[in-house]
């Protein structure tokens, strides 16, 4: 296995030849060709090899491409719809109308921000009620006006506060959920960073689930299930392992449809590649929806939910 | 505003293993020695304090149901442990350990019953089972549920005591959410009355999915009642938690519930409630 | 015309005879039946010259049948569900399910409370958001469980504060407009007291409309009228007159369907009687409108109010 | 908080009664004369002082849909005056007044009309007949402009300027409001498209119903968007009303609309959301 550190070091070291050779003239480009073959194969090497621990931290990476940034470049347009017509509107949920592939769609995204106070505003990605029920009101346009919907999940849970309980974010969750069981639309999530707990399966009730392929869909953080089940917050890498919450395990599971790739690296080396894999991983499988009949869709979709996690409850063996 | 008295913390955790059956049982409210038989004649209700003891499903099933009416429905379903999980432990010592102390094959049981005349599908937690969390099994005994609900056209009702969803079987505990949201739409379909009974606790993944949907909603007097427990909150906001929150009070004030009912009191508004709803689904 | 002044003093001078053949023996009964009868006569005189201010200022008595009282009375049982699920409940909202006929129903009304501290929590019947909110999560009971709904209107008006608009009161009425639409089953609306403005038509989108006798049902209060197009707060008398705000002037204008009768004097003379008389109007058009398809009753419904007030636009005459 | 430049008091009530054409209108906020021809190029918006000044149906329309594409489809009627109203001065003689005044029969022109190259239904109040108000007239125009949107699917576009029902008709002016959500429900059937763009005033019985049902909520810069007006939230309870209260701003930060537009970029704004529209209502 190669290790990060090692990696890390040499890739410095071809950016520093890099420098030499672009600024100073000095004639290093064969050394530099082989050194940076050399480097490509340990990344490959080091990349296939990638913890589940390891996709945590990638998933988390501030600049990782996400929320809006994302859907702007996923999207042809898109047109911002806001409030949840209660009271408020809440900067890390958000959503609205877009352009896909030349049709009309809706979209719902956490936002984490980007700048410091806009990730202050949006409590790094951790929706609270009135995002939810934004989210409701425009799967309810989803409905009215037949346009299929595609979530973006990238949150680390709803947010854990006196005011979002005070609110209901239990019910909020729940409301969501069968909001977007019951859309007579095609409906399509891809989890881009973090899948965080209800947070995220609030928006995950698709009849497509798609995941990058260093995201992270679990029913809890590392630190948190280190902290609780191994009384050890040291224990998160084991927990990360334990959860099965990376693409690949999730794909052999049945729980999602498709792990769409990363440049290597992960996502952040290249927004507009990942953007673009994103892009044509949505429209081929919402041509492949659009091409049922709507019963055949809400069954398959019913089929999927009711039988989910079936394999893991059985006949009793002792 | 001053704390109810209905807000304090009248819940205690007794020895859950109950397998040797003690004559006496110690109140973990008010140290008061009580005995058993006549903690049962109180709803498990310390006599001196007024505590509530946690309940078995089967308890709260005796408590609930007409005698000799219940019928075990529960499907013969055990978790498979999905992942392989292990912490300090493995998921399936965990497992097999919860069963031998609870009798139980998982944190559920579902049934058939009359209460006060009524017929009922019911499906009770048991908290014992590893914090009453749903996974897999739990998911599937209650879409089993509410489909059985669906078909027999009789109420169901459902009483919640889980801490959330069940961590050892990872998304797979997620995904139990949108399958009984699933389920509680099909019984929203053919127009069956689905009651809500939420005890201490009840958090978490279940409450965020099927446990939020009812038509009507009880909680029993200083239920737990929300999505992220206290301390989570309080770890990640370090906010100060207002007096009485998230017990079932502060969820009737805050429009979640609609009742706060007192353990002893349970059977008879249940009653109500299947009583103002007779003939309900109609056109059977 | 007889005047309310006139009859006040015979009414009173009547109750002094009777304490006195009651309480000292002297033998008067004669005179008594006498001026009894001659008392029910003016009142009868009195009651049927009511002017619609007169009415106004009944259907506004504080010992006037009220809310909860009058559906308790209406109802063989009555269930209250609490709460709109996002953050609140409303005392002056309030509804849930009950019994009437031997049925199952879903009942809605505004509520003004009884003693002092209750009417303060009540806004006298002015309700929030919250509760039209509740409604909206009542009337959607109604639909799932297929229970015909029973409202009882008795409000001045929606609250007009700034809690109220901040959390879209204009919103939160039209969105239980839309529901009660909406709803697949029998709709029975019935003014008790007050049917004021936004907040009464909230919860009158009904296949059938009945009023009590002297309630009334206006756009404005007439204070307000008077205040606004008049200049001159004296002249609420006149503005109730002119805004046709009375049961017979809407029986009239084909706005309501039925007149429910009061007792003579007003439906406080007897709320026993008065219950009774609304029961078996409402169960009178919950069987006509149980007797319809469904499809024949939605579209009654659509035409009743896509034709609403048709009388009033008309080609141009001139 | 601060109060933001676009909370303020930015809409002036210019002269309503049009009919001499004066060539200057004075800006009712800075005093300013303004060459009418001058104010009209520049959206009606006081050059000195940004103030908006209140625009007919006829301006609205004419800062709103393509030059030579609108069809005034306004169905000709006119109020009966259903209850022979009189309050001060009876109605009759307030609605001829009206008439004379705008031209119009009532307070809405309904049309259809390209907003650059998107076809719509659009009905457009005009705050000079009567504050705008939704009697019978506006109820029926309203009712017919979403009837004929869904027939001809292409999207409904409203622009609303109504400080409420129609008090000289009574309830009849209540109803209106369940009529035009009756048929907001039709449009919402045929899946086609509904646009608000809420200026100033838009409050009452209109904003209580088909004004707060639209899919895409657009706001005028310091519109007036709210149920009871100010001055009624303070007279009843006494309440101090927070800076920027019920203007456009406020509404967005409370969830009520989708955005707050200065009127310059309003038809740009109208664009882009027709534009990601493009083909809806689908299948044709
Ligand atoms: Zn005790
Ligand atoms: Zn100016």
């Amino acid at each position: 296995m190669v290790d990060e550190r090692t990696m890390r070091a040499l890739e410095e070291k071809v950016a520093e030849l890099r420098r030499l050779v672009e600024e100073d003239g000095v004639d290093l480009r064969d050394e530099l060709t082989l050194l940076e073959q050399r480097l490509q194969a340990l990344r490959r090497e080091y990349y296939a090899g990638l913890s589940d621990w390891d996709r945590v931290r990638l998933a988390r990476r501030p600049d990782r491409p996400r929320g809006l940034t994302l859907v702007q470049a996923v999207c042809e347009d898109f047109y911002e719809l806001r409030g949840d017509r209660i009271g408020g509107d809440d900067p890390a949920l958000r959503g609205g109308l877009a352009r896909l592939g030349g049709k009309a769609v809706t979209v719902l995204f956490h936002h984490r921000g980007t700048s410091p106070e806009e990730q202050r505003a949006c409590r790094s990605g951790m929706a609270l009620p009135t995002g939810y029920r934004k989210a409701v009101r425009i799967m309810e346009i989803a409905a009215r006006l037949k346009l299929p919907l595609i979530t973006f999940i990238d949150t680390p849970g709803a947010y854990p506060g006196v005011e979002a309980e005070a609110a209901n974010i239990a019910g909020a969750i729940a409301k969501s959920i069968a909001t977007m069981l019951s859309l007579p639309v095609p409906t399509v999530a891809v989890i881009l960073g973090e899948g965080g707990s209800g947070g995220a399966v609030a928006l995950a009730a698709a009849d497509r689930v798609l995941m990058l392929e260093n995201a992270t869909y679990t029913v809890i953080s590392p630190e948190g299930a280190a902290a609780i089940l191994w009384k050890d917050a040291a224990a998160a890498p084991q927990a990360a392992q334990a959860l099965a919450l990376s693409a690949p395990r999730l794909l052999e599971l049945g729980v999602i449809d498709e792990v769409i790739p990363e440049p290597l690296g992960g996502a952040h080396v290249d927004p507009e590649g990942t953007a673009q894999a994103v892009r044509d991983a949505v429209l081929r499988h919402l041509s492949e929806l659009e091409g049922l009949p709507l019963d055949e869709r809400r069954k398959l979709r019913y089929n999927r939910y009711r039988n989910a996690g079936n394999r893991g409850a059985g006949a009793p063996t002792g | 505003m001053p704390i109810r008295r209905d807000d304090r913390d009248r819940y205690v955790e007794v020895e859950l293993r109950r397998g040797e059956e003690p004559l006496w049982l110690r109140c973990g409210a008010c140290g008061e020695l009580v005995f058993r038989r006549r903690l049962r004649e109180n709803n498990y209700i310390c006599p001196r304090c007024g505590a509530y003891f946690f309940l078995t499903a089967e308890e709260r099933i005796a408590a609930l149901v007409d005698e000799g009416t219940f019928q075990d429905l529960t499907l013969p379903l055990e978790s498979k442990d999905p992942l392989s999980f292990s912490d300090r432990k493995p998921y399936a010592d965990r497992l097999r350990e919860a069963k031998e102390t609870t009798g139980l094959k998982d944190a559920i049981v579902v049934g058939k019953g009359k209460i006060s005349d009524h017929w009922v599908i019911l499906a009770v937690m048991d908290f014992r089972f590893i914090g009453g969390s749903m996974g897999t099994v739990v998911g599937e005994q209650l879409a089993f549920a509410m489909e059985r609900a669906a078909e027999e056209r009789i109420p169901f009702v459902f009483v919640v005591a889980s801490g959330g969803a069940r961590v050892q079987e990872g998304v797979l505990s997620l995904l139990q959410m949108v399958k009984t949201v699933a389920a509680r739409e099909l019984l929203a379909e053919a127009g069956v009355p689905y009651i809500a009974v939420l005890t201490y606790p009840s958090t978490g993944g279940v409450m965020a999915s099927i446990a939020s949907l009812a038509d009507v909603t009880l909680a029993e007097q200083g239920a737990l009642i929300g999505f992220a427990g206290p301390r989570v909150i309080q770890q990640t906001t370090g906010e100060k938690l207002p007096p009485g929150f998230q017990r079932a009070r502060y969820a009737l004030e805050h429009g979640l519930v609609d009742g706060v009912v007192p353990r002893e009191g349970l059977k008879e508004e249940l009653v109500r409630v299947l009583d103002v709803l007779e003939g309900i689904p109609s056109g059977g």
